[in-house]
């Protein structure tokens, strides 16, 4: 199998298996109990917790461990919500193209009265930093924008975007879940205020994630109980997959420049044989997108058909997000980018990583285009726009 | 537990009647590609009898997979028995296919009545 | 290390353990993807689905898979209480010692304007339905009671409790964190609406736990986001956890019979023997127990100190609920059942298992008695107690 | 990483000078068993020179290892050096106690201002 959905999760490093499975078996205390057993695993948590916040320069009381990307966003989002209210601030900024996670809970919030204004983020997938101060007012209480879309891969400007929030002294919340471990993340560099992070992404375990929390920002829980995580995130602390998502990151991060480099080149390589075939196009910004990440659309045929044939090719890739395939309607976040539905239903997106050969490489290219020219070849849609019945978008 | 049956797979994978027939005497087109789904069905009818049947389709697998049925059970059948294609048969044909999915098999349906009905008008039924 | 804190968390088993490895090595696939691969990972969660299910008498889609014991109480009550309110009923019933994953969830719900009645739990750790039907009123949305107490081990009457509640047409949500694995439990003998389990009590892993829903009972998300789950709890599902969970609870659940004897025997021989040492009373109702739970107050002495020399001896213990250890106050359950304060400091509970071993059972015992006559050697207040300046309570 | 240092351990395994001093100068006892601690503190005063201490204690770990640091900083001394012990000089030899627990060290300074003051008190000063 050529596995080409990194996007939508990744296989564990070794190391991080190995992690998991030796503390499973000789530390299973419970990191609350008084007894060494016990306080042995919490060593073993507070390790971790120190791990994780060296991988993104913040101090190790500034991060929450939990249960995974999903769970960060709502506790964030939900607590600067939260706080906002109790001043009266019901105004949250954030961006058409978010995951669920952020949007369906801004959904929720717009219910219980919350306003919110969705960015627009442009034909590249980038939004303007400007664009976020302009639309800041008295009453927002959060901006939370993604450090890079899980679909298209584009790279947003954080740093800018988190120098106008400090500006205006609003709460600047961003899910990273895509961008730890697979680009340069530093909380304070880049002016976060709260930051999103799931260890499935980074060849950790899943059911684990981690959400940072800058001191002196409100935190309110979502799961209330226990006194674990300071009290900000009750439960029984998941410590071997904790210390397991620590090590696959402390790995990641110290590896960032090799993975960059040797990544994005394999990347621009799919992008340009890829790009070969006619009447298709590169969703989201050139460059300023991850290093693994590549989306196409391909005008006259549909998705998932491209993905099942994909598959028999013995290459697993996606559609869009994970998440949503199952939906009938085309990915929102290639919608926000201006693709018409027409053309956002033909859409393929790649997600490589290091272990992806060239070979590899080149193979995705050839299946690539021999699946979309033999749907073409009987797709109505197709013979309409070659025969000129139809206008061609791409 | 693969997404669709065995029987999908198949025709999604070696889709029959595929084409176009170029002196049809029924073609219906179905669907929108803003939906993500269009199929097209191309009938030759002679002496009542569907002697040919082709289609083309923009759409996911069991969009595709449906069309492919929908030929199959109709091929050299009476015009009558055709017209009582449901989309039940067609998803039944398939060893079904998931809820979510059902659409596609009305699709096939109303492909092609759409070419019976265009056949109908044709010789002025 | 003789571990006696298995109502804290438990050892994985070895199959839970070798589920877990082999799945994540190569079963990794995103479940919610297309391709092959991913629809494996599919295939392994709908077959933890149906195990979960049948190990307590539900129907697969009655599951769902959450990060622990705490997510599932918070979402069952937070669920229960938006139901409630979107009818006007804004009553709650619940019982005094509970979890604080429970008591605390019901304690925001009561500064967003919600009743709470917390029922009376008596001398023996029990509650009486029928108190539970007086509690009942017009606008009351949900009851809340836990299936066995995490530190006094006791068991309720769920079964009555729940017909009580079916009578009334009231949803009735129990915390079965403590019995799921340990004792029989069958959602639809014992009128369950809702019913909240953690991986990590019965041998499974750390981080996953399970919410039990009935058909027909209005289900909120407290995470949202993807369409994992049926749309009810977002976050890329953690398969290899949850089919080791499924593994672990299909095995404690066969073996319920024999664990049940095997267990209740030595609890019994461990009640017995810490039982001679004077002025000590047994915390709960002697037999309507966890087969491995003993939990005793010691007059004169302190918990924690009693801790720390056992843990000296080797044996992991614990003095009320792990999560509350390092506060100040005593255990709110043991004030529930109305240990004076002076008294319920001075607690011990050994929660053991199967493996526990008689010879181990006897060294608890002849440890516990140690400890203790050393505590009281030289404690003030037990040398008023003997001296007569102060009266004994036990 | 333990919960206690070292030397709390080791102060609460083997605490020093544990017991009640028959004919003591001075008495004190501070705490209650409602909030779990309760220290008991007696002193043999002579010539100013705190010749004997001995400690009786119902609590936590740290407050027992609070206790016997406690004494053993003050034995031997003149009684206006165990006037000015402070519950940070007791943390500080116990090579630190968690925040949560410092109530204890400040628990054994009032124990030993409590016996001191009842000496005064005792001999009329
Ligand atoms: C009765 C009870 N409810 C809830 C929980 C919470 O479970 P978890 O820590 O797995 O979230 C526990 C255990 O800590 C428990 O014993
Ligand atoms: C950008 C982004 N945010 C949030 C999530 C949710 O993470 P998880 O599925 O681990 O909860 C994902 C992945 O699914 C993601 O790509």
């Amino acid at each position: 199998m050529i596995y080409a959905d990194n996007a939508a999760t990744t296989k564990m490093s070794d190391k991080a298996i190995e992690t998991m499975v030796s503390l499973m078996k000789d530390t299973y205390g419970n990191p609350s109990s008084l007894y060494e057993f016990g306080q042995k695993s919490k060593e073993v948590l507070e390790e971790a917790r120190l791990k994780v916040a060296n991988a993104i320069g913040a101090n190790p009381k500034e991060i929450i461990f939990t249960s995974g990307g999903s769970e960060s966003d709502n506790q964030a989002i939900n607590s600067a919500a939260k706080a906002g209210e109790a001043q009266g601030k019901k105004h949250i900024i954030s961006s058409a193209f978010e995951h669920h996670a952020v949007l369906h809970t801004l959904n929720k919030l717009k219910k219980e009265g919350f306003e919110i204004t969705l960015l627009d983020v442009h034909e590249n997938g980038l939004i303007d930093p400007k664009e976020v101060e302009d639309a800041i007012r008295e009453d927002t209480c959060l901006v939370t924008i993604m450090f890079a879309n899980n679909e298209i891969g584009t790279i947003e400007p954080i740093r800018e975007i988190g120098e106008v929030c400090k500006k205006h002294g609003v709460t600047f919340h961003t899910d990273a879940v895509q961008a730890i471990g697979h680009i340069p993340v530093n909380v304070v560099d880049d002016n976060i205020d709260m930051l999103s992070a799931s260890a499935h992404k980074f060849h950790g375990p899943k059911g684990v994630g981690f959400l940072y929390v800058r001191k002196g920002v409100k935190l309110y829980n979502l799961i209330e109980g226990g006194a674990q995580e300071k009290g900000k995130r009750a439960g029984t602390e998941n410590v071997p997959g904790i210390a397991a998502m620590a090590v696959a990151l402390e790995d990641a991060v110290a590896n960032l420049d090799n993975y960059s480099k040797l990544v994005t080149a394999k990347r621009d390589r799919l992008i340009e044989g890829i790009s070969e075939i006619s009447h298709s196009a590169l969703n989201g910004d050139a460059t300023k997108r991850l290093p693994g990440n590549v989306n196409f659309c391909f005008e006259g045929i549909e998705g998932e058909s491209i993905l099942l044939l994909l598959d028999d090719k013995g290459i697993a890739a996606s559609s869009g997000s994970a998440c949503t395939s199952g939906s009938l309607d085309p990915s929102h976040v290639l919608l926000a980018i201006g693709r018409v539905h027409d053309v956002a239903h033909g859409s393929l997106r790649l997600s490589i990583d290091e272990s992806t050969t060239d070979e590899e490489v080149e193979t995705i290219i050839s299946s690539v285009k021999e699946v979309v020219e033999y749907l073409r070849g009987f797709s109505p849609v197709w013979r309409d726009l070659i025969s000129g019945k139809r206008e061609f978008i791409l | 537990m693969a997404l669709y049956s065995e029987k999908v797979m198949d025709h999604f994978r070696n889709p029959r009647n595929v084409g176009v027939i170029e002196d049809a005497n029924g073609i219906g087109e179905v669907g929108n590609a803003k939906c993500g789904d269009i199929m097209k069905m191309y009938l030759k009818i002679e002496d009542d009898i569907i002697k040919d049947v082709k289609f083309e389709t923009f759409g996911c697998g069991s969009a595709i997979a449906s069309s492919s049925m929908a030929t199959e059970l109709i091929k050299g059948k009476p015009v009558a028995d055709a017209m009582k294609l449901t989309n039940q048969a067609v998803a039944e044909a398939l060893d079904g296919l998931p809820d979510y999915k059902m659409h596609c098999s009305v699709l096939a349906e109303e492909a092609i009545k759409s070419a019976l009905d265009d056949y109908h008008k044709r010789t002025g039924e």
